[in-house]
């Protein structure tokens, strides 16, 4: 039941960079969300989040609320979310939420970074 | 529906309602269900899934000031997986209003797609619900491949001998 | 012992007694114990063969000619995690001599070292049993570190807080 | 609870190597000793034993009965049992059960065929 093995946060200009590992569900939700509140709390340059989901291997219905909130968070302030590392079960859970139409992927960090440089939002 | 005969094997799990244990509900039904050879890794994260939806209800829709207990029992069929995932909580007034992509009560984070994960991930789902007595979520993966797999009713059924 | 206190999480598992299950019994047994961040890898295969050779003697000996029921209840507190292992078969009757190493009624290829593996990996262990009514084999693994292990004895356990 | 995940059996002169991957128990010894049995039933000249347990995650007393018993089978055609590829926990397991005075270990199956070759048992 260390379903969230880890958790890690690091900043470069206005993204934050989130890497989870392990299963995103009701238990672990609220320590994604706490880790990211804690980072951009006092730091409103920080524009965009990538999400990095190569580590992580369940994610069921409440994880995937707990990444619409960080969508909503930094919508709020203007920015996007980016999303990598999906692996093939998590993805298919993505295109039946219809989280795609607000959450974008890219297949590497630097592809989400140049994305988020180019600014402009994918089309919906 | 074949519901009369005895299992091949069965369990059933009792806990309390906390929301660590919704990952140990869910590891403890799909190491059960490795044991059927049938089912592809993509059915068994399927099952894991649909668990993990109805445990999280239960511990969080069903007991939403406490910690209730939580069980969740399992039967092995030749041509099915049977799953029911017990609380005796609050209770769900309308059920057909529960089901509903994206309804939920509680609205925060949640995305009102736990039942809906449910009945698009299982082949059958049955939801049954009485306010203050609690709720059943009852669900069925049929194994791959089976007779019964793709319609065979209760002629089915009758057919088989008993095991 | 602490034994009045509430546990910080429990469960309780009950399936038929086939030898598939012994497997799954360990892995639902050892899937609860990792949430312990205290138990070591060893601590966990510690308890998955105390649990595994508990199972095994209920599934063969406890209901030598048919399938019958087994239990097992885990709870956690703050120092230790506790097992119960539950049959109502046979039971047994000169505990003492089952436990003793080597000694076993069913000769074949079993060793009778199923009880002194339990004695050896847990850090307590009481078997209870009645000819005709069952066997309990309660156990017991500390958790390393904690104030009770290592000899903390009943003056230990007035003295802790309830959690 | 797919236990014993793989059994492959080879026969090289009289030396009956038999792999195994997964975990050996109540469940699965009985596999272990029926395709042991059948290979050598109506092959007297398979005096030894190599018994490669390097997929092995998990033993337990009955695991270890069923080994005896191989032993014993061996013993009486006046051949040896040698077990390759023991892990830590299954080593323990071996310690503590003594069945270390009968059944010897190599560490490779060259080593252990060379030892049978040799002809000399180990010391006991
Ligand atoms: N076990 C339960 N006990 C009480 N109410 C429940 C239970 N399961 C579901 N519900 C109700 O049904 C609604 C929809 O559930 P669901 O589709 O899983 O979405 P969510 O969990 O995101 O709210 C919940 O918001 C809740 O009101
Ligand atoms: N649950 C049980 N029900 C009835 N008898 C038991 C049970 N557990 C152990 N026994 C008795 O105790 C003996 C010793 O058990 P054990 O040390 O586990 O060795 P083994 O299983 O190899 O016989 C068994 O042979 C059996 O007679």
């Amino acid at each position: 039941m260390h379903d969230l093995k880890d958790l890690s946060v690091s900043i470069e200009g206005d993204v934050l960079l989130v890497r989870l590992e392990g299963e995103l569900d009701l238990n672990t939700a609220p320590k994604f969300r706490a880790a990211v509140e804690e980072t951009i709390g006092r730091r409103p340059h920080l524009l965009h989040l990538v999400l990095d989901l190569t580590g992580v291997t369940f994610v069921d219905s409440s994880g995937l609320g707990a990444i619409l909130g960080r969508y909503r968070q930094f919508a709020e302030r203007g920015g996007r979310v980016v999303v990598i590392g999906l692996q093939p079960s998590v993805r298919r859970l993505f295109e039946l939420s219809g989280l795609f139409r607000v959450v974008e992927t890219a297949t590497s960090y630097a592809e989400a970074k140049a994305r988020l440089k180019g600014g402009a939002a994918v089309e919906r | 529906m074949s519901a009369e005969q005895d299992p091949i094997n069965r369990f059933s799990l009792s806990f309390p309602g906390l929301p660590a244990n919704v990952s140990f509900a869910r590891a403890t039904v799909a190491a059960f269900a490795a044991q059927v050879d049938q089912f592809t890794l993509e059915d068994l994260e399927d099952i894991r899934i649909a668990v993990s939806e109805a445990v999280s209800n239960a511990v969080i829709h069903a007991y939403p000031q406490s910690v209730g207990p939580v069980e969740v029992e399992v039967a092995l069929f030749p041509d099915r997986l049977e799953i029911k995932v017990v609380d005796h909580g609050r209770g769900i007034p309308d059920v057909e209003q529960a089901k509903t992509p994206t309804f939920t009560t509680l609205p925060g984070e949640r995305m009102g797609l736990g039942l809906t994960f449910v009945q698009t991930y299982m082949d059958e789902v049955t939801i049954s619900s009485r306010p203050g007595m609690g709720t059943t979520v009852w669900m069925v993966k049929k194994l791959p491949g089976t007779l019964a797999n793709g319609g065979g009713g209760i002629g089915t059924a009758v057919g088989r001998p008993a095991p």
